[in-house]
């Protein structure tokens, strides 16, 4: 008896090692990528913009460890950690960014508006809220074709809760009972709007209750919680128990782009808890807790930054999509399109 | 036996919902209730857990109706009214819309939308938005003028692997009859010749069909032949059969009853002045809604929209010329 | 001390009587408005539908009796008591319905959708939750201009607590604590659909915490419940304490529109305390409390109808819009208009 | 000095907002931000408490913009892309528009739109929308093409007693200058005469004037004089200025970015042919964006829209007919 506690404390370790020592080597990969490709933006490589999740990344890698194959993911703009945690690779991010004809999105869409719909990795459009009602519809597509186990999971920031369709989306999930994790990471800015121009209430999770579903607050900062919360949530949509709101609180430690310096953000908050980086606080658990030594991590992280120079090098070394060779097409049904348009 | 356009419309769904595991309705009471208009009368009895009620929320009833697409359903949905899609605008123009374009995986979604004036029915519930959708690519848009028309066009729209704009004009709906349901039928982009006629050509599309087919008939007692052209579907147009009917006349008289600004008249006098040059032997005409909301009064709204006896008058102007 | 406090006592219970009358009125001139409305329909001489609100004029003629002049307010499809206590003639509901070219809508719009924006009452569109960021705006703009003290009130059904555009308004209110009472009457139903299809939460006034603003619930059939919840939470707005949700139970005694037979209905719904008619209620209160006996409602009740028979004959009486006669012309500054449409 | 287009948006509001107390800003991030592209910068502390940060709900943001109106205010409001306006559609297009034929009660709200294409901005940052909203009764819709329009038409639409939706060229921001702000300048409803020709006429507004501009440049040298009409104003549509120029050149092409089916082209098509009938030489000719989504790769978004070398192209073919 005691060596069955024994053996379930050790692996129950076991397990938080692996699970913390994976999540971290993603948010680690997830930060190095936002970095190069920040600075490959920098050095007017890239048109449009970069999106960074410097400060999310626990969060964010969370929702990607807890969800398996077969499940639904929408990311939003600051789930790079996510995204690979549940199974992106490196290349589509890289591939997106740069407009390569070979990405999931050859060139047509760009940056953070990357997925593959087939495999369960939505293609955020810009629209903020407006993916959640498409997780919903995958979810709804399965209970009809009677599959059941798998979840879907929707991120937000906070602005995005002011959207009616973040609205219609989680009272749809609610009257219809769906496996949704709605995972918002309030992160105290939207754009430069300060949470107190976007929303009263005192915490975004009491918003669960008026609609009738299962909330949580997490703190973002620190891995472990969100690895336990986020889990919980997506274990209790699992087992039918409804959509769950998951609001962690945390500090966008970037601007929302590259391009803007994030001047307006309190400096008090940057001091306070919530500007904790999350990355680092990971790192000091892992170290505390001996699951690694600095050594270990710091040769992951030669690996990482190989990996992403790798990808960026290999990447700007594929064929620009050709405007001669393209389908000018938005319909699949070929003879419905109109071709009457000139070329230019 | 005599069926009505909107019973054309409840058969195809019904036949949809039969010959198709994926296909499920769904819709602001469309379940037991049959919808507002009844157009899926007792279809939630027939196939139970497929004919579902949504919540008041167009945005995420599109929304959800695409992802139901990705994972390969077929989902129809109704909007109670084509005026309330303006609600679930976004979804329909920049979701559903750009996801074949974007990700190459199809979209197919049909949203029926009831469109078009009825007296008493006012600014709210009345419009004809083909026009707007139209303008956005990677959507079709279907607007059936006959009973057999909404029969087929239906059940293609449903088969078709592109989200789908589908007019149901609901003057139509209870007004019009047929014998049967059609068994051949021509496909969806194929416009119709609805009456041979030699001395102009007057296109039309939904209930303005039968205007422009009264002001046929009304001129035909004044020795006029008039080939009245049915678009049946306004994305894709099918320009050839409207340029090829004007080399017969020399004369065009567009009617819509949508807004007069841009829209399908605009669309259609645009292709033929430039695709059908010297074939017009008069200036192409238009005959459009007013340019404001519909009226509720029933005497505004006969004088908002065109009329048979409005579209013959413009017609003899045009004879005249 | 005691003289007063007896003299408070009385005139407090001469106040009660006399809200209690002239609510009564109201919702009774109301009912017979609707009556006479629907009959009207029936014998085919209206066009359109006809939408009565029937079982809900205790919440509504609160509304409409809780705001003063300077005020403003939205009502909605059941409004027809509030609209009347907020100063609404009866010829405004009646011409708008037959048209007349002399209602405020001049025929160019029918039935519920009226108002007079310039005099407070706002002319509903028919998308639902539309007009609550109307009146949000109204009460921004009185706020830019240094005008206090008052007060917008916005009616919806359960239903429209499902629309994106009832979520953004209320928390726009609630971000820029505008004196908004938002008031939902929660009938059971959205046209046929039960509240099981439309939200999960236990009761809507649950939404309140979401938004950070103030909850109330109330019974709907109760005139003296409404009377008294509607009015305090008008008086906190008033008070500068931001939006009150207030979520009334009732339900709706006739169909969606007179069109409709309302089979769909659940019986024990009816028979529930629910479905008790707040007009039989609150008449049962005054002959109870003895604020008036039988024959002198029995004389107002022959007053009511007689008004009303007065204004439908008169507006019947009155010319139809002329189409010949009406300007055709969507905005105000005449020459920007396009004048290209033909004449049909 | 050099004032850019941007700079001129700017100042237009910084204008309004010192003459009449009566205007406000509500947008997202408007505030001390100055917005995403900075058109309100320093805005909020030169007039503190007028120009306010709404939250992400473009329906209330419009809704609020309206209840302003009625209570007499003039506001501004900023989409931070025309895109995201697809969110507050229903309140523009149904509440905005409608007020005034509803109940005699203006509504003078101006939209400001940030319009176009920029390379690297893809399917959702990039859309033009003055066809859907030019559709619409009780709209009017401008397309400023210069720094001196862009502030001329600013301050006008807020002087005018409507809904107006201003759209604003990214493209145009920091690229277009000029040197200084002008003092006189043609009403809204008129056209202009960009550039004088008796060969062509050349119809465009917004950023296409100055590929319709360089064009015109590039086919001087090969001996042909083109003339250029900016619209300005999309709706109304000065289609007098237009018929007149087509009555001097005898051919004409369209350019819109927008795309192919139905819009600003199609109207200025259709309307020639069917007022300037007999006019033209030639098959009148459009050109606009392509029928899908905008791209994001700067070679497939520079494809996907009119160019000046694909309008010199389709300007040759024409002058060959
Ligand atoms: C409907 C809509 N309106 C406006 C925008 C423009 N926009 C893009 S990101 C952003 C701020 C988002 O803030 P938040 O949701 O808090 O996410 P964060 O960027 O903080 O992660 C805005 C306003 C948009 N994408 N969609
Ligand atoms: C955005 C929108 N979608 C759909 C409709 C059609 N519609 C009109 S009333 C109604 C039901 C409203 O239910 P509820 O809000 O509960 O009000 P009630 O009729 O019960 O008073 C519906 C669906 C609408 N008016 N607006
Ligand atoms: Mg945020
Ligand atoms: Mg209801």
């Amino acid at each position: 008896m005691l060596q069955t506690v024994i053996e379930a404390k050790q692996s129950n370790a076991a397990a938080a090692r692996d699970i913390h020592l994976a999540a971290w080597r993603f948010m680690l990969l997830a930060r190095m990528l936002d970095d190069k490709l920040a600075a490959v933006w920098r050095a007017g490589k890239m048109h449009g913009g970069v999106f960074l999740s410097r400060g999310q990344e626990a969060l964010s890698v969370s929702v990607g460890l807890s969800l398996n194959k077969g499940d639904v993911f929408a990311p939003l703009i600051r789930d790079a950690a996510g995204r690979l945690a549940f199974g992106e690779s490196i290349l589509d991010a890289v591939r997106t960014y740069l407009g390569s004809a070979l990405g999931p999105m050859r060139g047509r869409d760009g940056n953070v508006h990357r997925g593959r719909p087939r495999e369960g990795l939505l293609p955020m459009i810009s629209h903020l809220g407006a993916m959640i009602s498409v997780v919903n519809g995958v979810l709804f597509a399965r209970r009809l074709k009677n599959v059941s186990g798998t979840v879907g999971a929707a991120c937000v920031g906070d602005g995005a809760t002011s959207t009616g369709a973040f609205h219609e989306a989680l009272n749809q999930a609610a009257v219809e009972k769906l496996p949704l994790v709605l995972v918002v990471a309030d992160n105290q800015y939207a754009y430069s709007t300060p949470t107190s121009r976007q929303f009263a209430c005192a915490h975004l999770a009491d918003k669960a209750q008026g609609y009738g579903v299962q909330g949580h607050a997490v703190d973002g900062t620190d891995l472990t919680a969100c690895l336990k919360t986020v889990g919980q949530a997506v274990a209790r949509a699992r087992d039918g128990r409804g959509p769950q709101l998951v609001v962690a609180s945390l500090l966008r430690l970037c601007g929302h782009g590259e391009h803007d310096d994030a001047g307006y953000v309190d400096p008090k908050l940057k001091q306070s808890p919530l500007g904790r980086d999350c990355l680092k606080v990971a790192e000091e658990k892992i170290l505390r807790e001996k699951w690694a030594d600095a050594s270990q991590l710091a040769a992951w992280r030669e690996e990482v930054v190989r990996e992403i120079e790798e990808s960026v090098a290999q990447v700007q070394r594929e064929p620009a999509p050709d405007p001669f060779a393209e389908e000018w097409r938005a319909i699949s049904t070929g003879h419905l399109s109109e071709g009457h348009e000139a070329e230019h | 036996m005599s069926i009505t356009y909107l019973d054309a419309i409840r058969e195809a769904q019904a036949r949809a919902l039969r010959d198709d595991p994926r296909v499920f309705i769904y819709g602001q009471d469309v379940g037991a209730f049959g919808g507002a208009f009844k157009a899926t009368k007792n279809l939630a009895r027939e196939f139970p857990g497929r004919v579902l009620d949504a919540p008041i929320s167009e945005d995420a009833i599109v929304g959800l109706a695409v992802g139901a697409a990705i994972e390969g359903m077929r989902p129809i949905i109704e909007m109670q009214f084509a005026d309330f899609s303006t609600t679930g605008f976004n979804q329909i123009v920049n979701q559903a819309a750009t996801l074949y374009w974007r990700t190459n995986v199809p979209c197919p979604i049909t949203l029926r939308l009831p469109v078009g004036g009825t007296s008493g029915s006012g600014p709210f519930h009345s419009q004809c938005m083909e026009a707007v959708y139209a303008h956005y690519p990677g959507l079709i848009v279907l607007t059936p003028a006959t009973v057999e028309d909404a029969y087929s066009m239906l059940l293609e729209a449903v088969a078709l692997d592109d989200p789908v704009i589908f007019c149901e004009h609901k003057l139509l709906y209870r007004h019009l009859k047929a014998e049967q349901l059609p068994g051949e039928a021509l496909p969806v982009g194929r416009a119709r010749i609805a009456r041979e006629g030699r001395d102009l050509t007057m296109v039309a599309y939904s209930a303005m069909v039968h205007e422009a087919l009264e002001a046929a008939r009304e001129l035909s007692a004044e020795g006029w032949e008039i080939e009245v052209v049915d678009l049946r579907s306004v994305k894709p147009l099918d320009t050839d059969t409207v340029v090829a009917s004007v080399a017969r006349t020399g004369r065009l008289l567009c009617v819509g009853e949508a807004w007069p600004w841009g829209g399908v008249t605009a669309e259609i006098v645009s292709r033929v002045s430039s695709e059908g040059y010297g074939l017009l032997d008069a200036p192409p005409q238009r005959l459009n809604a007013r340019d404001t909301p519909v009226p509720y009064h029933p005497n505004l709204w006969a004088a908002h929209r065109p009329t048979a006896r409005s579209v013959a008058a413009a017609a003899r102007n045009l004879l005249r010329q």
